[in-house]
């Protein structure tokens, strides 16, 4: 496969920013509109081209003659060398420095990722076109500036999931953070909007610090960022993952294995390593404790929060433990971290969806929710043995529905928050006690949001349903404990998500105000939302299991309604009943408007109060950020800072000032005193030296 | 000879010493003039002294002594002019009343 | 003598107070400013390509362009030229804030006086770059110092004449200590009974500095160009100094000055008393590595933008020390990096505060807000300094942190595992935090300067840039950028100079290095 | 007797010639033509400063009088920088000499002034105590007569009769220093001195040499000996202050180099050697520190050269050939430095009277050219490159760091941190000038005389070539090196 198409692919989305970004202001607004969606569109099309053939072409470069699917690098291009490589007498190279490349790895996730994300981010594009003018359809202000900043994000993501190393993604990680920041703070009149831009970014930040050392301490021990060395490790009992040379492979792998590998407070190096990037991954996919900044993030426009903050640069941590998933497998401790973290938040974040008022807070917790079941997905995925009920379970079978979630989750999620960005546009508030009964009054809008809550809920034969049945499979196959949390929080899913399609489209007859009636969007808006939720029907038979798997190697055999035939109906038979149980409850206390929900509040209401405030966390962090490090840390470095370092400095020059005028009764004016001290002077220095020299 | 020696520099000493003293304290610029010259004079004192007990075969210090008596006249001389002219600035010798510069 | 390139970085600038003297009205000082500045870009440019043509032709000497010609003979002094790599990048760097500072400084008053002085102090900066030979290093050194007194007392503001006092004599504080310190390396640069040398490549070859007169040396000559380079607890002339300094000034001072810190530390300290650098680097690493959190903190609660500024120099320029004490290739090429960035991006902050002061005569943060809807070149552009101050990808601060911590990390993981200790590791770690506060205090000042609802209605009236402040900003944004995206040509032409042949002296003492 | 040992003495010869003849115009010229005295006497100084160039410096050195006068090209060449700095000063003089309240006594200052400066002579050349002790009189004792010049001016009185009492207490003491060396040594040949005292010191000696130390250290304003330094600076007329803070001090200087080395050279580390560190470290700080208060101009500049003297001595402490010659360099550069930081001040005060540093407020504006060479002046003083004080500093602290005891590199370390100090209040000047605004009473632009102004173009060339340009220096430790200062 020539490189030219996936080189365009990131050069046009990157070409469009500088476009805009340069020439914005000199184009009209509506003109941006289209440049940026069509230029999407181009990339959309050599996205799906490049995954079809990565897919489906069978060429030997993409799948090996066992049916495994490779690792291809398309392209790779030494950006910044860090350590020179070690070349011998005969001028061949024995060993590669460290450098950090750009360049293009094709591989089963990379390749879904690119369809993810160009997908998503086409619809956002085209919806933007509808969602950012006014009622009248004029373009809002700094409307070219919001396209450029989408193609942006477009370039820095693709740039991401195609990492060939992992210094390559951690760059890439940065730019879709900074994107992220921009398209956030996009209102950067709303003080409110900053405040939340500020604090994604310097959350994310705060992650990437981690991230950082991670790769720090991995690429000292391996020597190298390249994820096709790094993930090549061969596993015992298993088949070589992808095809590198034995030398490398046996190389990294020694270096796991090795028992002399310091320990450091009880784990091992390697382990501190990959926990340590794991927070990378917390910080962006805003696992507990570093959750705080995606609900505020919902500051930003809907469509990017549709694009950004649902879809695709939150799924950046479920991505990263995926793409270094071979080494974590090495070190199941860091596994079992991911399995904590990620069972905690999914069960905090759907707690806490349940008690907010803002749709789009709802939507955001409901996301944290999603990402962590990816992650527990990860985290409970083992080499192939037999779980508790005696079912053999497949080799990274959960690693396979983490994917199949995230790419399914990126649907429907993206389809909920179009469906909102058009709720909040055609209302003007984000809240659902604004809105209330509007099924009447936009019906699209109304069937679209209903798909998207039936598929998240996991609803038979809606998408979540079967990706969200192979992550309780999963589950179930490594602890029937974490199985079981998880069920309750699918369930506690199905209840808020139904909760909040009631509160908005049932409870209470829509009151009009004024002459405003709401009514669906123009076609820009709708159309994604149209498609989006065709895509959230079907994509639950899309073959993932021959598709994407950590190693490459098919899962099941060959054909297309595979989902279907691999259910482990038990689980499926459980989760469903969970889910139809939350929706009935949901139903029976929103559906009319009815004193119930007030009664449950007043019942639990310290539970509701946590919840509500989210457990109180962002005032935790707020203590933290403000009372500690600012006043404690802060304030108290530049308070010494100005009056101890340079007040000493100060006090050279003062206590010289003092001495000159302490001393200047010397000169006193009167002859006699002068010739006192000349002769005083020459007998000290005379009986000063006979004592030291005699 | 030793003893000899230091019955003329115990004196030329306390002369020296005299015209130190005299210098610090008196408030007549007439009179510091008077303790310099006293001063001077037991340096020549000792040159000669030194010369006849130490080194009776040249006559290096005698000759010093010479020029420095010769100096001495010349300072005074000097010193008497400055002094008149302060007096006719000031209407004193008062060593006191000249320490308007200081500090 | 004049067939020499490098010669012309110091003619050019006499030439230009020679024609700065003679020029009668505004118009012909600002053409002397900008010809002369533009012939210097001109001529480091050529030089950085002609320097990689002899590169690349197999010239693997250590200094290209040498030249010697003697000056004070009887004392061995002479006046020896010649460049490297990382010269070549800091003349570059030199000659770019020099343009674009002319520019920022289009309409100061007293223009003669004020050229007069600025090219009097990059005269200096240009002579210290070009200089092998230690005295005339030094000279140099100096006469880049003090035309800062005047610049700031003169054309500066707020409390200028205790900044510029306290800014002048703090330095000449660390030039004290580091003319005994090269006095000292002279008296001790040749085996017994050969001709002493000032130049830097022979004492380095004689290698004759005993160790323990290293002892006594290294740390002269580190605390001198540190007071520079801003090392803790040597920096509080940095900000009063940087706050009062006018424009350009401030642009010169934090873009190059503070670099000839870094890179006399480097071309010094560490090449020609290595053992001690070895042996006594803790002491610095451990006040460089306070430096640069520190500033960062200190900046967090900073309410006037230069102070802002200043205090994260001392944090970057701290970086930079650190790396350099790391005595690891790929730090030290990291710091080079990070020179240049700093260099670059401080520069652009300052001449885009001083715009910004210049139009809302305050430069507190609380006073000010929305300028983006006022003033939107200029936001942006601060904006996108504060990204390479943040370390973004595609911006120079990126690229140099990340060498440094790559760097830095290996050799703390090669101190740690070969049981010297894990200071480097630590302070390593301390360092890589600094990403973290630089975000902070950076996306602080522009949530409150320049995002939000417009603070004052009396700003709205304000004008965005004019001609010349988008050149010398989109300048400087173009150099940013260009690091930022093609790190690599930068690094490489740094790295030469790390070729073991360069290296030796260092490599004899220093168990591993890569 | 053998006339021609008089050859040896050539520049001497020439100064008494020049001094007859300034005597014989002024004594017999009529009237009106005494107008042209103080262009006489620049013209014929002039002409000798050039050929004593011309002639002098390639004489090796020669010793006559029965070795109490001795002559070298390094002493040829100090006789020739203190040439060029009288003749600076004569040529800054003309104004004031010319002025109403000087002009019947011009002829007489221009006699004591190059009295004073053959005395300087004979105290270089000199190797016998008495020699010495003829010429320290004969220039100090003239200058006591020319600061008392300005009869008018109380502060001329008061100055000169601080200088006269405080010099005829120090010779005093200083000839007690000589008598007790003359008891230990048989002799005032300086050789006859090296050899004889023994270099296991006795009290005596340390005793005598401190006496003698401080005599010089009087001229020299060596702290504690200091202390009519500021009195007579700021009372007497200000080219005398500028004749005795460069050439006095200048000469004083060599003369002690030559003493310590040739006539103590032994007993250099058991005892002077401390006693100048000790006074070295005195003097620095100390006169910084009265430096840095004072407002007074002609003050200032009389603690700044307190401080200087410090610096000079580093020269002396060195004992070595790079020492000596930095020491020549030193003042060299210190003669222009200082006569330009003089030069200024005369002209301002002979124009307007105004002496403070207050009163220098915002001079840029009105006399840019005056204020650019107070500032050359200033920051070559504070040893700012490319200016020539930078030079003469840098090499007389290498100078002093040959010597190689950790001692000195304390003593170095010291010195150089008082630069602090020192460049504190030379840029409290230049910050008066060019960034202090006028406060009401501001100096009007005036027109300075043309003697003035040559002068002030003769410093200024000083102290912008001297460094730069390196065959000063280079020459000069050339001579010391190849022919010593023995």
């Amino acid at each position: 496969m020539e490189s030219t198409m996936p080189v365009l692919i990131l050069a046009i989305p990157l070409f469009t920013f500088l476009l805009l970004g340069l020439l914005g202001k000199f184009m009209q607004r509506g003109m941006a509109g289209v440049i940026g969606t069509s230029a999407m569109g181009i990339t959309l099309v050599l996205s799906y081209i490049t995954a079809f053939t990565y897919f489906f072409s069978g060429n030997p470069l993409f799948i090996s003659a066992g049916g495994d699917r490779l690792q291809a690098v398309i392209f790779n291009t030494v950006w910044l060398q860090f350590t020179p490589d070690q070349i011998d007498a005969a001028g061949q190279i024995v060993k590669h420095g460290l450098a950090i490349k750009l360049g293009f790895l094709l591989d089963s996730i990379s390749a879904m990722m690119l369809v993810v994300i160009t997908t998503i981010s086409f619809m956002v594009h085209l919806y933007s076109n509808g969602y950012m003018r006014d009622h009248h359809g004029v373009c809002e202000k700094g409307f070219q500036r919001f396209f450029a900043y989408l193609s942006l994000f477009s370039f820095s993501m693709l740039g991401l999931v195609v990492a060939t190393n992992i210094f390559q993604m951690y760059i890439f990680w940065e730019l879709v953070g900074a994107s992220s920041y921009l398209l956030i703070g996009f209102y950067y009149t709303k003080p409110s909007a900053v405040s939340a831009s500020k604090k994604a970014f310097i959350v994310t930040r705060f992650a990437d610090l981690g991230f950082l050392i991670g790769i720090l301490i991995l690429s000292y021990y391996t020597g190298t960022f390249n994820f096709t060395e790094l993930t090549s490790v061969p596993v015992e009992g298993l088949n070589d993952v992808y095809a590198v040379s034995a030398g490398t492979a046996e190389h990294i792998r020694s270096i796991f294995a090795d028992s002399k590998a310091p320990l450091f407070m009880g784990a091992s190096v390697m382990t501190w390593a990959l926990v340590l990037i794991f927070m990378g991954g917390m910080g962006k996919s805003a696992m507990m404790p570093l959750h705080i900044w995606l609900p505020d993030a919902m500051e930003g426009p809907t469509p990017v929060s549709a694009l950004i903050h649902a879809a695709t640069m939150v799924v950046a941590g479920v991505y990263l433990v995926a793409r270094l998933f071979p080494l974590f497998l090495m070190q199941t401790s860091a596994l079992d971290i991911v399995t904590v973290v990620g069972a905690v938040t999914a069960l905090y974040a759907a707690m806490v969806a349940c008690a907010q008022i803002d749709i789009k807070r709802v939507l955001a917790f409901s996301t944290i929710s999603q990402i962590a079941f990816m992650m527990v997905s990860l985290g409970v995925t083992r080499i192939a043995h037999t779980d508790a009920l005696g079912h053999e379970v497949h080799e990274g079978l959960g690693y396979m529905a983490s994917m199949f979630h995230l790419f399914t989750h990126a649907m429907f999620k993206a389809l909920l928050f179009l469906g909102a960005g058009a709720l909040i546009h055609a209302i003007g508030s984000n809240d659902y006690t604004a809105m209330h009964g509007l099924r009447k009054y936009m019906p699209v809008t109304h069937w679209t949001f209903l798909i998207g809550c039936l598929a998240i809920a996991g609803i038979i034969p809606f998408a979540g349903f079967f990706s969200k049945d192979e992550i309780l499979t999963a589950c179930f196959g490594h602890s029937t404990v974490w199985a079981i949390w998880m069920t309750l929080v699918a369930g506690l899913t199905a209840f808020y998500m139904f909760r909040l399609y009631f509160l908005i489209f049932w409870w209470k007859e829509h009151k009009v105000h004024g002459e405003h009636v709401p009514h669906d969007q123009p076609w820009t808006m709708t159309l994604p939302l149209i498609i989006l939720a065709a895509i959230s029907c079907v994509a639950g038979f899309v073959p993932f299991g021959n598709l994407v798997t950590w190693n490459g190697h098919p899962i099941t055999g060959a054909g297309f309604f595979t989902n279907l035939d691999n259910l482990n109906w038990n689980v499926a038979v459980i989760s469903l009943c969970v889910a139809i149980i939350g929706i009935l409850v949901a139903m029976k206390m929103y559906r009319k408007e009815n004193p119930l929900p007030e009664k449950m509040r007043s019942a639990l209401p310290r539970l509701w109060d946590w919840c509500h405030h989210r457990f109180y966390w962002d005032e935790l962090y707020m203590f933290i950020t403000h009372k500690i490090i600012f006043d404690r840390v802060c304030k108290p470095i530049a308070w010494f800072d100005r009056h101890v370092i340079d007040g000493t400095m100060d006090s050279f020059a003062t206590m010289t000032n003092r001495l000159s005028v302490a001393i200047k009764g010397l000169q006193s004016g009167r002859i006699q005193n002068y010739v006192w001290v000349y002769l005083l002077g020459a007998l000290v220095l005379a009986v000063v030296t006979m004592l030291c020299v005699l | 000879m030793e003893k000899t020696m230091l019955c003329y520099l115990i004196p030329s000493l306390i002369m020296f010493c005299c015209g130190v003293y005299g210098f610090i304290t008196r408030k007549n610029m007439i009179a510091i003039l008077i303790s310099l010259e006293l001063m001077l004079n037991s340096v020549d004192i000792n040159f000669v002294v030194f010369n006849r007990f130490l080194f009776p075969g040249s006559m290096e210090g005698m000759f010093f002594t010479l020029f420095a008596i010769a100096i001495a006249a010349a300072e005074t001389a000097l010193a008497i002019a400055i002094i008149i002219n302060v007096f006719r600035s000031v209407k004193n010798v008062d060593v006191e009343e000249v320490s308007k510069m200081k500090f | 003598m004049f067939s020499n390139i490098l010669i012309y970085f110091v003619l050019i600038p006499l030439l230009m107070l020679a024609g700065l003297g003679i020029s009668r009205n505004v118009k012909q000082i600002r053409a002397v400013a900008v010809v002369g500045s533009t012939a210097l870009i001109a001529l480091s440019v050529y030089l950085l390509v002609d320097y990689l043509g002899q590169r690349a032709a197999g010239n693997e000497a250590e200094m290209l362009y040498t030249g010697s010609w003697s000056w004070f003979t009887p004392l061995n002094i002479n006046l020896s030229v010649g460049v490297d790599g990382i010269s070549i990048a800091m003349l570059i760097l030199s000659s770019f804030i020099l343009f674009t500072g002319s520019f920022a400084s289009w309409k100061i008053d007293q223009p003669k006086e004020f050229f007069l002085w600025l090219i009097l102090l990059s005269t200096g900066v240009y002579g210290f770059f070009i200089s092998i030979d230690i005295f005339t290093m030094f000279m140099f050194y100096e006469v880049a110092l003090i035309p800062m007194y005047l610049l700031i007392g003169v054309w500066g503001s707020g409390k200028k004449n205790y900044s510029a006092m306290k800014l002048t004599l703090m330095l000449m504080g660390g030039s004290a200590f580091l003319m005994l310190g090269l006095i000292g390396i002279y008296y001790h640069s040749a085996p017994a009974g050969q001709p002493l040398t000032w130049n830097l490549l022979e004492i380095a070859h004689n290698n004759a500095i005993s160790t323990g007169w290293q002892h006594f040396l290294f740390p002269m000559t580190f605390v001198g160009f540190g007071v520079l380079g801003a090392m803790f607890p040597f920096h509080t002339w940095s900000p009063d100094g940087h706050a009062s300094a006018p424009t350009a000034v401030s642009m010169l001072h934090a873009g190059v000055l503070m670099k000839l810190g870094g890179y006399g530390c480097f071309r010094v300290s560490m090449y020609l008393m290595p053992e001690a650098a070895n042996d006594l680097a803790w002491i610095f690493l451990i006040l460089t590595g306070i430096s640069v959190v520190y500033g960062a903190f200190s900046a967090c609660v900073q309410t006037d933008l230069k102070y802002i500024n200043a205090y994260s120099s001392v944090s970057h320029c701290g970086l930079v020390l650190f790396a350099i004490l790391m005595i690891n290739t790929t730090a030290m090429t990291g710091a080079i990096m990070q020179m240049l960035s700093h260099g670059l991006m401080t520069a652009l902050f300052f001449a885009l505060i001083g715009m910004i002061y210049g139009r809302t005569h305050t430069r507190d943060i609380h006073e000010m807000g929305g300028m983006m809807q006022i003033l939107p070149y200029l936001s942006v552009c601060y904006v996108i300094a504060g990204f390479a101050s943040l370390g973004l990808p595609g911006l120079s601060g990126f690229v140099a942190e990340m060498t440094i911590f790559v760097g830095s990390f290996e050799q703390g993981m090669i101190d740690y595992l070969g049981g010297a200790g894990s200071l480097r590791l630590v302070f390593t770690i301390i360092a890589c935090c600094s990403i973290v506060i630089t975000a902070v205090y950076i996306l602080r000042v522009v949530g409150k300067l320049l995002l939000g609802p417009v603070h004052d209605d009396h700003h709205r009236q304000l004008t965005d840039a004019t001609w010349w402040e988008r050149l010398s900003t989109a300048t400087l944004i173009i150099c940013v950028a260009a690091i930022g995206c093609f790190p690599n040509f930068f690094e490489q032409l740094i790295r030469f100079t790390f070729n073991p042949e360069f290296f030796r002296a260092l490599a004899a003492n220093v168990p591993v290095l890569n | 007797m053998d006339y021609s040992q008089f050859l040896a003495m050539k520049q001497e010869i020439g100064l008494l010639i020049v001094f007859l003849l300034v005597f014989l115009y002024d004594t017999f010229m009529p009237k009106k033509a005494l107008n042209g005295t103080s262009v006489f006497t620049c013209v014929v100084f002039a002409i000798y400063t050039a050929l004593c160039f011309c002639c002098c410096m390639t004489d090796t050195w020669a010793t006559t009088f029965s070795g109490m006068y001795a002559t070298s090209p390094a002493i040829a060449a100090i006789k020739n920088i203190l040439n060029v700095g009288a003749l600076i000063v004569l040529i800054q003089s003309c104004k004031w000499a010319n002025s109403d309240e000087q002009v019947v006594r011009r002829g007489e200052f221009y006699e004591l002034l190059l009295a004073t400066l053959f005395g300087m002579y004979l105290m270089i050349s000199a190797r016998h105590f008495l020699l010495f002790v003829i010429g320290l009189e004969s220039a100090s004792l003239p200058l006591a007569a020319m600061v008392a010049f300005n009869k008018n001016r109380y502060e001329s009185h008061e100055a000169s009769i601080k200088y006269l009492l405080t010099a005829v207490f120090s010779s005093a003491v200083f000839m007690m220093g000589l008598s007790f060396v003359y008891a230990l040594a048989g002799s005032l040949y300086y050789t006859d001195i090296y050899c004889a005292i023994s270099t296991q010191p006795s009290a005596m000696l340390v005793l005598a040499l401190a006496f003698v130390l401080a005599g010089m250290g009087f001229k020299l304003s060596l702290v504690p000996f200091h202390l009519w330094t500021a009195d007579v600076y700021q009372g007497a007329p200000t080219v005398v202050t500028s004749y005795l803070s460069v050439i006095s001090k200048g000469s004083a200087a060599f003369a002690l180099l030559v003493m310590m080395v040739q006539a103590f050279g032994l007993v250099y580390s058991q005892v002077w050697e401390w006693m100048l560190y000790a006074l070295i470290i005195l003097t620095i700080t100390v006169g910084n520190l009265f430096a840095m208060r004072q407002r007074n101009m002609k003050r200032f500049l009389a603690f700044s050269s307190v401080s200087q003297a410090g610096y000079i001595m580093l020269g002396i402490i060195a004992m070595n050939a790079t020492g000596m010659a930095s020491l020549m360099y030193y003042i060299l550069v210190y003669v222009f430095s200082n006569l330009a930081a003089f030069g200024v001040i005369s002209a301002i005060e002979n124009n307007c009277g105004k002496v403070d540093m207050d009163d220098y407020n915002g001079l840029y504006r009105t006399n840019p050219r005056l204020s650019v060479a107070m500032m050359l002046a200033m920051f070559s003083l504070a040893g700012i490159p490319p200016f020539a004080g930078f030079f003469s500093k840098f090499f007389i602290f290498t100078g002093a760091i040959q010597q190689g005891s950790t001692a000195i590199y304390v003593l170095v370390l010291i010195a150089l941190i008082n630069t602090i100090i020192s460049l504190y209040y030379y840029l409290l000047v230049v910050k008066a000038m060019f960034i202090n605004t006028e406060n009401g009473c501001v100096i009007a632009p005036f027109k300075s005389a043309c003697s003035e102004r040559l002068g002030l173009w003769i410093s200024v060339a000083g102290i912008l070539l001297l460094g730069i340009v390196s065959c000063f220096y280079n020459s000069l430790l050339e001579l010391c090196q190849t022919y010593g200062i023995f």
